[in-house]
């Protein structure tokens, strides 16, 4: 059942794990995986969300210790105690979510551990000049004293990225480092890739985007449930074979998304939009805009990183509060001061930044798909238990979540099932107004088609959709019309049809609406 | 060599009104507040005092800096009932330094040099213990009796003494036999609670000694809720006479109280009303504490102040 | 296939912002807010002191509460590094009481100087190791690790020294009677250069060594930390024995301001020691302050307890209401300055 | 045999599986010291013993740690408890004690009554500061752990404030159907906060808002107010043990009512294993922390341990008590018991 691709007369691995076994209480996160890692290759290891790649990775850098198998680092069998030992064997790692510490600043956040010292002490301008050296690898032109918060996610990425590049690794590994990335950056990164790559350094690769998988690696791994599915040359397995191996099943949904646009043409049934701010905007995050959306349409916001896309779905939320122009829901002039407000006229936001913004860690899955359910309800009607069985079961079934147990912490889910539950906790409220931020963020091939039909269905049923990606593509797909942002401000506004391609709205973009 | 302390008089030119510097304890209990009660009502303008009055809130560390503040203010004179008994040497040669004349109020201090302050009023926390004894000994130690004792916090100096002067007292009378000693921190409530397990682990208890009142009152209700009689079944001595306690002697249910008199006030006005004018004093001034029985404080309860 | 997965290549560069020019301005830097407010009134406190009562704002005033403080200075020191990580220390109250303690019986049974001082402070050493092990091998949570301390520090006390012991040591009795300084101006002890020193020492580590750095990297994220590879584990222990030990010298500096030792020194004092930090604007979640905060904190309690004195006609009970009130204004108008600068 | 052993593992493995532990060796040490310790009788038509003492002598602890369990669940913590006590203490009191019939059951009842009122509103201050200024739990709720104390002996004059009245001593003191009132009173808020908090939403909309305030918010929790009602309800709690305590020894003590209550209340949920990072919590979990505390207050009595040695005899039991519970010890017995698991996860736990 395991396919090896590797002929005899490859070098000797540089990582060789065999037998990888890990369970957490009610999961078999890794069941018997191998896995090896050349030295100057790009390996990717592919698998759906919750496959156990993140989980392979920790085992591999000591964060998890491994119940079965053996880890071989350069021919000497390992156990590492943490990701400090991992790194002194020149073992560097950007986990999934991005972990740095934001109330530090940029430049202490690549050099933490590594800074320049003289004399046992910090000298701090020698490592701020050090730490603009590795931003500038990455093509980052940011002050190394800015405090890291004040950056977008992206950007955060980007500096992790640089952290990783401050020890002279010989393994480097890359967890989703393209997930909050745009066209551009990852075009920068992947250079810096196959510069390290040549030198030498085995790196290893993980992301759902399969045309960058393609790009970049030379070799991939397959997981599938925690289970070895084999290893590949990237040469010899083309996507469809490879979607095939990681879901165990044909793609059905994705040549059907292939097939129909689910974009409808734009009837509109009402004359009066749903939502309509009018001058909206807030000092400092966005400039005044006006938007409509109505019901059953999706309308798509496109932008770069940092345009300003978030903010918008904030204000429209009540989550900052606006200084200027005015919301009308349904025609009514309505205060939006907390999400409450928001929601009680059925209006919802899924955050792009889940982790802090979205998942309640320590909660079970049952109690984060309800939670949003609940708040709306006031804490006296408590959701019957018979009921939240029905709405948690419909949703884990409906988008796939895994592992299939409502009981189970959401904190411990990977990054692409907890993405699942936040999009369950607002589609269970039933809205009129879903503001999806990059709901497709990190997540697979099939359930990232899963969702877009979702979209497509909900708007085909008369809900409104405003939605957010860093892929202008899938932006294209669904949207019936789509407004462009650039600097924190709305620049353009078009009718989407099949005329329009992404060359367009880029050069919108670029051109700031001018054209 | 009390007699330096009229250098101090030198800066008396505000309208002839003395300024004494006061820092107190605390607030810790019912007759620290009767204490400040009477001290705060001696010393007032119309007495010719200006009081400057500080609450170190039981912290030695804010009861210095309090004295250093009066030095640093100028005041006349100043006295203070300190925390502790160690630990003043310091914070007095600068007052002496300065001229000031000290009067401890209440608690003595354990320092060598004593030209450090003027002198001393208070009680005798060991003579006061002792009485309590004397008088358990002489009246109920006539046939072997068991003692419980409920003592102070632990570690200060009142709950030290008055348990060391109780242990002088009785150690010759071999019917007295201490039983259990639990602190009980001076207050009713952990007074009452100790007094509970008391009850629950030794079921033959003749004699409750409590530090002050306060667990005095406190063991009276443990007492009465285990169904005996206090003052009784079980006798109960204890230490201050407060209001409290002195009702509860009244009405039989303590048998013996021994006075700690916290009315310094007067005593502290005139004393310094002596230096002023240029006389001298005592270097050690024991107030008369005073001792009732159940008669006794029938008496005096009328026209008790505090 | 997988179109979807196609991201927009031909993204013209020179259209697209550079990141600098995303990167949000703060007029002052964000994180000094909170410590600028201390700063701020702080200063209004003195000079509302000054106006009210005579003799106020003069030079020994202002250095009896730095002389009177030094060992809450040298005690919130330590503190701070608790706190920067995310932890607390409610034990040092106790241990300095206990390491005063220790410094009088030891000095009552014939030890010198050059023994007892080192000793006194490395019994902070060891309750600090103790806490330090309890929190990070065992996984107790700090606030009860050093309660437990707390508990255990004081009745070791009661052990060693059941009553008030004097210190009649020369060289203590010394180092209390020294005085730098002109008579009525600005004076100095060494108490309080050795709390000075304490602040400079901290200082530097927290921000010129790699430990101070971890320091704050673990308050900010503990889990990022460790991702991260840095000695977590290490960094965590040693807070704690930093704290033990600037407590164990908290208690030789209290010890040589009282003269002497006794089990009830320092019951509440950790709060003290909490409110200053705090109140020098580092946040209890951790990761965010400066070490010169705390510093500005004590002072702050020290200068509220001199107004105290200098109101001089408040009943104990208004005492404690007005040490509240002082307290209230003060976290009410730091906390406003700092959300008006936002 | 087998699944014996593993329904002991289960057992063993238990959150409070070793504080019940130290509840029981606490007790037989003073079965042992005291035989009739245990011994329940019956005493002027109501029940007496050394164990009807402990659970009475709990209901003050229980009131308090109930209110903190919340305020902690939220990622708080309130200092405030014991002045708060006091107040209640004061102001109930000393409102009897200035009454012309102090024995009358209206006099006591409008007495409560202002006290809980002016408890309230110290509970919407604390809330106010720290819900809506945002400052830090700790430092705005010991705004009023310091001057609290003071406005208590404000009320009371600096003196103990003792009053003689029947109704107002059934309170602690009291009994019915043979039962301390107390521990009634205890009991009856101890079984209406657990049914709320777990048959309505409001416990996992507070532990929701403990573990994440900002997700929390997005989902349209009521964070601010929820966070403010905590802090309401532990002042409330506190009031109610104010009653109490100042009924049992019918004086108002503002110094010393409720003094370092919070602590023991803090360790009391802790052992019960709610985090002070805020999150799950446990009431039942609360109830044993409180219950092995008091026993521990009394077993000091009982054992006879000398005055100079208490607080290292406490100090032992807590620490071995949370070395014990420690994840790491917890995770080395379970090693022992069954196959090794990954060590790196968290034990996953379901509250009581
Ligand atoms: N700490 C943990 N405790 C319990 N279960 C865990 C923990 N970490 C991971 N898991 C589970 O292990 C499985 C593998 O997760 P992992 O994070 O490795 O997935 P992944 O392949 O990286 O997915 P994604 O693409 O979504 O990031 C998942 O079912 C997850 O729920
Ligand atoms: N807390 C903050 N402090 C400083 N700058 C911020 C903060 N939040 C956002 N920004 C900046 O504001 C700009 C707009 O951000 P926003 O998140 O709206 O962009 P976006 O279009 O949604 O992009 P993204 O895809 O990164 O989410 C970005 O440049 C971001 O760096
Ligand atoms: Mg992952
Ligand atoms: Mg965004």
């Amino acid at each position: 059942m395991t396919d090896t691709a590797v002929s005899t007369q490859d070098p000797a691995p540089i990582v060789a794990m065999t037998g990888i076994s890990i369970t957490f209480p009610g999961v078999k996160a890794l069941d018997g995986v191998d896995f090896r890692l050349f030295p100057g290759e790009v390996h990717a290891l592919m698998g759906e969300n919750g496959a156990g790649k993140s989980t392979l990775i920790k085992a591999l850098t000591g964060v998890y210790t491994v119940d079965s198998g053996s880890i071989v680092v350069d021919g000497e069998e390992r156990t590492f105690a943490g990701p400090a030992q991992a790194q002194a064997a020149g073992i560097s790692t950007v986990y999934q979510e991005v972990n740095l510490c934001d109330n530090l600043s940029v430049a202490e956040n690549i050099m933490l551990g590594h800074e320049v010292r003289r004399a046992g002490v910090v000298d701090w301008r020698r490592t701020r000049s050090a730490a603009r050296e590795h931003l500038r690898t990455m093509n980052l032109d940011i002050d190394p004293k800015s405090s890291l918060s004040s950056h977008s996610l992206a950007v955060q990425q980007l500096v992790a990225i640089s952290r990783a590049m401050v020890v002279d690794a010989r393994v480097l590994i890359l967890d989703e480092p393209t997930s909050s990335l745009d066209a551009d950056e990852v075009a920068r990164l992947f250079d810096v890739v196959r510069a390290l790559r040549d030198r030498g350094v085995a790196i290893l690769f993980v992301s759902h985007f399969l045309d960058q998988v393609y790009a970049i690696s030379d070799r991939m791994t397959v997981l599938r449930n925690g289970a070895l599915v084999g290893e590949y040359r990237t040469a010899d397995l083309d996507r469809v074979e490879l979607v095939q191996k990681m879901i165990g099943r044909a793609l059905a949904v994705l040549e059907e998304l292939e097939e129909a646009p689910k974009r409808s043409v734009a009837e509109r049934a009402d004359t009066q939009p749903f939502v309509q701010a009018i001058g909206l905007g807030r000092k400092g995050t966005i400039e005044p805009f006006d938007l409509d959306v109505y019901a059953g349409e999706v309308v798509g916001l496109a932008g770069l990183l940092g345009s300003g896309r978030t903010e918008l779905a904030r204000l429209l939320y009540g989550a900052d509060h606006a200084d200027s122009g005015e919301i009308r829901v349904e025609g009514v002039h309505t205060k939006m001061r907390t999400p409450r407000n928001a929601l009680a006229r059925g209006i919802v936001y899924s955050s792009e930044s889940r982790k802090t913004e979205g998942i309640v860690g320590d909660l079970t899955v049952r109690e984060n798909i309800v939670l949003g359910l609940q708040a709306d309800r006031g804490w006296l009607r408590r959701i019957s238990r018979r009921k939240s069985d029905d709405v948690v079961n419909r949703y884990i079934e409906a988008l796939g979540i895994r592992p299939a147990n409502p009981e189970a912490i959401a904190g411990n889910l990977s990054g692409g099932n907890q993405q699942k539950v936040l999009l369950a906790r607002w589609l269970a409220t039933a809205p009129k107004l879903l503001l999806l931020d990059e709901p497709t963020r990190g997540i697979d091939v099939g359930a990232k088609a899963e969702i877009q039909k979702l979209v497509a269905d909900l708007a085909a049923q008369g809900m409104a959709v405003v939605f957010i990606s860093a892929e202008l593509d899938e932006v294209l797909r669904l949207s019936h019309r789509i407004a462009v942002l650039r600097d924190r401000r709305k620049v353009a506004e078009i009718t989407n049809s099949d005329a329009v391609t992404t060359d367009d709205v880029v050069h919108l973009i670029a051109s700031g609406g001018q054209s | 060599d009390s007699g330096d302390a009229e250098t101090a008089g030198g800066d008396s030119g505000d309208g002839g009104a003395i300024t004494v510097g006061f820092s107190q304890v605390g607030s810790e209990s019912g007759w620290r507040a009767a204490n400040t009660k009477s001290i705060q009502d001696a010393l007032t303008a119309e007495a010719g005092f200006d009081l400057s009055f500080s609450d170190a809130q039981q912290k030695q560390e804010n009861q210095i800096q309090a004295i250093r503040s009066y030095i640093a203010q100028g005041v006349q004179y100043i006295a203070f009932s300190p925390v502790v008994e160690s630990g003043w040497d310091s914070v007095l040669e600068e007052a002496k330094d300065a001229g000031i004349p000290v009067i401890l109020t209440d608690r003595a201090v354990d320092s060598e040099d004593t030209s450090l302050y003027v002198t001393f009023i208070g009680s005798d926390f060991v003579e006061e213990g002792k009485r309590i004894g004397d008088w358990v000994s002489e009246n109920l130690g006539t046939e072997p009796i068991n003692v419980v004792e409920l003592q102070g916090t632990t570690g200060s100096a009142p709950a030290i003494d008055r348990k060391t002067g109780f242990e002088d007292a009785i150690a010759g009378n071999d019917n007295i036999s201490v039983i259990a000693s639990e602190t009980g921190n001076f207050t009713r409530a952990e007074g009452k609670t100790v007094m509970e397990g008391f009850l629950q682990a030794y079921p033959d208890i003749d004699v409750v000694y409590a530090h002050n009142d306060d667990m005095g009152l406190g063991a009276i209700e443990a007492i009465k809720a285990a169904g005996k009689v206090p003052g009784k079944d079980i006798k109960v001595v204890t230490i201050d006479g407060v209001k409290d306690g002195m009702t509860a002697l009244a009405a039989g249910e303590i048998n013996y109280i021994v006075e700690c008199n916290p009315l310094l006030g007067p005593d502290l006005a005139e004393i310094i009303k002596t230096l002023e004018s240029g006389g001298t004093v005592e270097p050690r001034i024991v107030t008369q504490d005073e001792a009732f029985d159940q008669a006794g404080a029938q008496a005096v309860l009328a026209d008790r102040e505090y | 296939m997988a179109t979807d997965q196609l991201t927009p290549s031909k993204a013209p560069t020179d259209a697209r912002p550079s990141f600098g020019s995303r990167v949000r301005r703060f007029r002052i830097d964000e994180r000094y807010v909170p410590v600028l407010g201390t700063v701020v009134v702080l200063i209004a406190m003195l000079a509302i002191g000054g106006s009210r009562y005579e003799n106020f704002l003069t030079g020994r005033v202002i250095a009896n509460v730095l002389i009177n403080n030094s060992f809450l200075v040298v005690i919130a020191v330590g503190m701070t590094f608790v706190i920067l990580t995310g932890g607390i220390d409610l034990s040092v109250g106790a241990v300095v009481a206990l390491s005063g303690c220790v410094a009088a019986w030891m000095f009552t049974h014939g030890y010198g100087a050059a023994v007892a001082i080192p000793a006194v402070i490395l019994v902070g050493t060891v309750i600090g190791l103790v806490v330090g092990v309890m929190v990070h091998v065992f996984e107790i949570q700090p606030f009860i690790a050093t309660l437990a301390a707390m508990f255990l520090a004081r009745g070791l006390c009661y052990i060693v020294a059941p009553e008030s012991i004097p210190i009649t040591d020369p060289t203590i009795v010394a180092l209390a009677r020294t005085r730098w300084g002109t008579d009525d101006g600005l004076v100095i002890t060494p108490s309080g250069v050795i709390a000075l020193a304490v602040v400079a020492i901290a200082f530097v580590t927290l921000h010129y060594t790699r430990f101070g750095r971890t320091v704050y990297a673990i308050g900010g994220s503990e889990q990022s930390a460790k991702l991260m590879g840095l000695p977590v584990a290490r960094t965590k222990v040693l807070v704690y024995v930093i704290s033990g030990t600037c407590a164990g010298l908290g208690g030789l500096l209290f010890a040589i301001f009282s003269r002497s030792g006794y089990a009830l020194t320092g019951v509440g004092m950790e709060l003290d020691a909490i409110a200053a930090v705090v109140i020098g604007g580092t946040l209890l979640t951790g990761g965010s302050g400066f070490v010169l905060g705390s510093v500005l904190g004590v002072l702050v309690l020290g200068l509220i307890q001199t107004i105290i004195t200098f109101e001089g006609t408040l009943s104990s009970w208004w005492t404690k209401i007005f040490i509240g009130a002082l307290l209230l204004i003060f976290v009410v108008l730091q906390r406003l300055l700092a959300i008006r600068r936002r | 045999m087998s699944s014996v052993m593993s329904s002991a593992g289960t057992v063993a493995r238990h959150r409070l599986f070793w504080p019940v532990v130290a509840l029981a060796v606490l007790l037989l040490a003073c079965v042992l010291k005291s035989n009739t310790f245990l011994n329940i009788t019956v005493l002027e038509g109501h029940l007496y013993g050394g164990p009807i003492d402990i659970v009475r002598r709990s209901s003050v602890l229980l009131l308090v740690a109930l209110g903190m369990t919340l305020v902690i669940a939220t990622r708080g913590i309130d200092l405030s408890v014991g002045a708060v006590m006091a107040i209640a203490g004061a102001v109930a009191l000393s409102q009897i004690a200035a009454s012309d019939n102090p024995e009358s059951l209206t006099v006591v009842l409008s007495a409560i009554g202002s006290a809980v009122l002016v408890c309230l509103m110290i509970g919407v201050f604390n809330g106010f500061l720290v819900a809506v200024v945002g400052i830090q739990p700790i430092i705005a709720t010991l705004v009023i752990m310091t001057a609290g104390r003071g406005i208590a002996m404000l009320i009371t004059g600096g003196q103990i404030t003792t009053v003689t009245s029947a109704p107002y001593k059934t309170i602690a003191t009291g009994y019915w159907l043979g039962l301390p009132v107390a521990a009634l009173i205890a009991g009856f808020f101890f079984v209406a906060m657990a049914l709320i908090t777990r048959r309505t939403a409001l416990g996992v909309l507070i532990e929701s808002v403990g573990i994440n305030p900002v997700a929390s918010r997005l989902a349209g929790v009521r964070a601010r107010t929820i966070i403010w009602t905590v802090y309401i309800l532990c002042a409330f709690f506190a009031c109610v043990a104010g009653f109490i305590r100042s009924s049992d020894i019918m004086a108002a003590d503002a110094n010393n009512a409720g003094l370092f209550i919070e602590l023991d209340a803090i360790l009391a949920v802790v052992i019960g294993g709610t985090s002070l990072a805020g999150g799950k919590f446990s009431l039942v979990g609360t109830l044993v922390g409180v219950l092995v505390i008091t026993t521990l207050t009394f077993s000091v009595t009982i054992l006879g341990i000398p005055a100079n040695a208490v607080s290292l005899f406490k100090a032992l039991v807590v620490i071995l008590v949370c070395l014990l519970q420690s994840p790491v010890v917890r995770q080395k017995m379970r090693k022992r018991r069954a196959a090794p698991v990954g060590t790196a996860p968290a034990p996953v736990e379901v509250p009581a």
